[in-house]
């Protein structure tokens, strides 16, 4: 479009208003503001320069605005990827998910002998490894969690029972249900039969 | 706001210029008293009625325009800031000296004087109009504006969180093994007890009334690890039948190797 | 420009990255938010084709923006009178730092003929076109002042180089202390002192 080289005055002014604007402009308004010129020519001409630019001219309703090109709005919100490692707490307790599943805090807290910052355990969700799993029913009704298919995929596992050392960890006696602490907190009723649920539900 | 001068009361034109320094008794003498910004501010004023070029003014007019400003003033009773005034007496030296034959001057010599005046006014001519020339660029927001409403730009930093397969099962097992209510054992080992020790020694000392070294009640084949416990238990043996005075003791120096030998009846008796 | 028909990817992207971003961009930053793609040809390309239209493609110090031509200004200017105004005080400081940074309070003052009250720097430094930009090491060691890249940008220079007049100015020495200027003009043939110190200049 060889018009587009030198655009003329009244294009320029409208280009620059539109631009400058703070919000979308009717061609009603954009006239006024420009002495009563007749704007209609300039935004048809407007639009098609814009066309196939980065930029584009767009009317909304009967309002007009500069906006950038929808194929491009990747550009404006992007996002940036940081690997991470995970933190030794994190793992501990996504160990134990692992392994216990499904646990409540209370529980994960009581195998680990130490409080779980609640970070924790958002970190684990955010990663996409750990997800809330319902409630217990027990008093209290706490959240239980358990691991997601993605935790599954991460660690290039079919199930929960390929989890490496699993079995060996059993046999040395490591996975039995805990100490009085826990027992004291669920009653050993309910101890056992949520250890005996967890292993159902595999 | 230092150096100004103090007064309301007087007419301030818009325009600077019209300032008259040669007002007739009849004509009105405006003073624009809050325009300066110092002494060297007005004597530039003054200085540029004179010239355009800075460089070419006579600095004896400049000192009589001054002076007769400040005179002005003071005539009409207005009250003039401190550094005004100091001003008007080093100008009415330099003038008086500028005015004296050569060879009474003193050094510096009052044309360097006022040739370092001269070009302080130049440089203060410079910036002035320096930043008249700046302010008159098409400004950001005056003349030329940014985008009225910018989308803006964004950048979400997200997580890639990674954990290897080895980290969460060790994890694990050591964190087990923390909390894991301890129990310690330990393991059986070959040794001589002290009563074994005591039998030995006494049945050794009486074979024969002779110097023994600690090492020969020692089993003979023994592993490493018994002929240190039947050493220690030799030893206290030893110890324990020269208190009961059943066996003497010998050694020659700190460290030295240790003999027993049976106690003799005399002895033992005496 | 047949070429600006069509414009390539990384000139729309280049063209809707500075013309979404809130602030101008340096050639770097605008890198960075493209992965790294290299784009000064594409700024040039762009400064190129908004050459004469009604938005400008600028470099303001190291950054690029778009804005309104500058001979729309009366269009414009109406509904946006939103540039603060100066003292005469502020205005001449501003320019003593522009023309002579970094500089010293002391040496502004020397200038001026004229203590600087703290507030006209104040103001200055809120504006956001001058900044302290550490000491000089001299006894004392005072606070030096500089101006800023929004100092660039608001009054539309693309560098200190194009300050009005700054090369006549330094070419007359008039950037230089009076004492300097005064050795330069006085020579060595004014007596004793001067070719002293001359020497020691050297």
């Amino acid at each position: 479009m060889a018009e587009d080289d030198t655009p003329d005055d009244l294009v320029r002014a409208v280009e620059a208003t539109l631009f400058a604007a703070e919000e979308p402009l009717s061609a009603a308004a954009l006239s006024t503001h420009l002495n009563g010129a007749e704007v209609a020519d300039a935004l048809r001409h407007l639009e098609a320069h814009y066309g196939d630019r980065g930029i584009r001219l767009v009317q909304r309703g009967q309002r007009w605005q500069f906006q950038t090109a929808p194929d491009l709005a990747h550009l404006l919100r992007r996002e940036k990827e940081q690997v991470r490692r995970l933190s030794r707490a994190a793992t501990e307790v996504l160990a134990i998910v692992a392994y216990h599943e499904p646990v409540s805090r209370a529980e994960i807290e009581s195998i680990r002998g130490v409080q779980t910052a609640k970070g924790t355990l958002d970190v684990l969700m955010e990663a996409g490894w750990v997800r809330a799993a319902g409630r217990r029913e027990v008093p209290g009704r706490p959240v239980i969690y358990a691991t997601t298919p993605d935790f599954l995929t991460h660690f290039g596992l079919k199930s929960r029972r390929e989890l490496p050392g699993i079995d060996e960890l059993r046999a040395a006696g490591l996975l039995d249900p805990v100490d009085e602490a826990f027992d004291a907190l669920t009653g050993p009723d309910d101890g056992d039969e949520a250890a005996k649920s967890a292993d159902e539900d595999e | 706001m230092s150096g100004g001068f103090l007064l309301d009361a007087v007419e301030v034109p818009a325009d600077s210029t019209a300032l008259p320094l040669d007002a007739g008794a009849d004509e009105a003498l405006y003073l624009e008293l809050d325009g300066w910004e110092g002494p060297l501010d007005l004597l530039l004023d003054l200085a540029r009625r004179q010239k355009v070029d800075l460089r070419q003014i006579s600095i004896l007019d400049l000192v009589d325009q001054y002076l007769g400003y400040i005179e002005q003033a003071e005539a009409l009773r207005l009250e003039l800031a401190a550094d005004y005034l100091v001003m008007a007496a080093w100008l009415a030296y330099l003038k008086s000296a500028l005015l004296l034959p050569k060879e009474e001057q003193e050094d510096p010599s009052p044309e360097e004087l006022a040739l370092r005046l001269q070009l302080r006014l130049e440089r203060l001519g410079a910036m002035r109009d320096a930043a008249a020339r700046l302010l008159a660029r098409d400004r950001m927001g005056r003349d030329v504006f940014a985008r009225g409403a910018p989308e803006g730009l964004r950048v979400d930093r997200k997580n890639a969180w990674r954990c290897e397969w080895y980290d969460l099962v060790q994890a694990y097992g050591q964190m087990k093994a923390r909390t894991q209510p301890a129990i310690h054992m330990v393991r059986e080992r070959p040794v001589m007890t002290l009563d074994s020790a005591l039998e030995r020694v006494s049945a050794l000392l009486d074979l024969k009334l002779d110097w023994y070294e600690l090492a020969q009640f020692l089993p003979p084949g023994a592993d490493r690890r018994l002929r240190k416990s039947a050493l220690a238990s030799s030893f206290v043996a030893v110890l324990e039948l020269a208190r009961l005075g059943k066996a003497e003791l010998r050694q020659a120096e700190p460290f030295g190797p240790l003999h027993a030998r049976r106690a003799s009846e005399r002895r033992a008796h005496g």
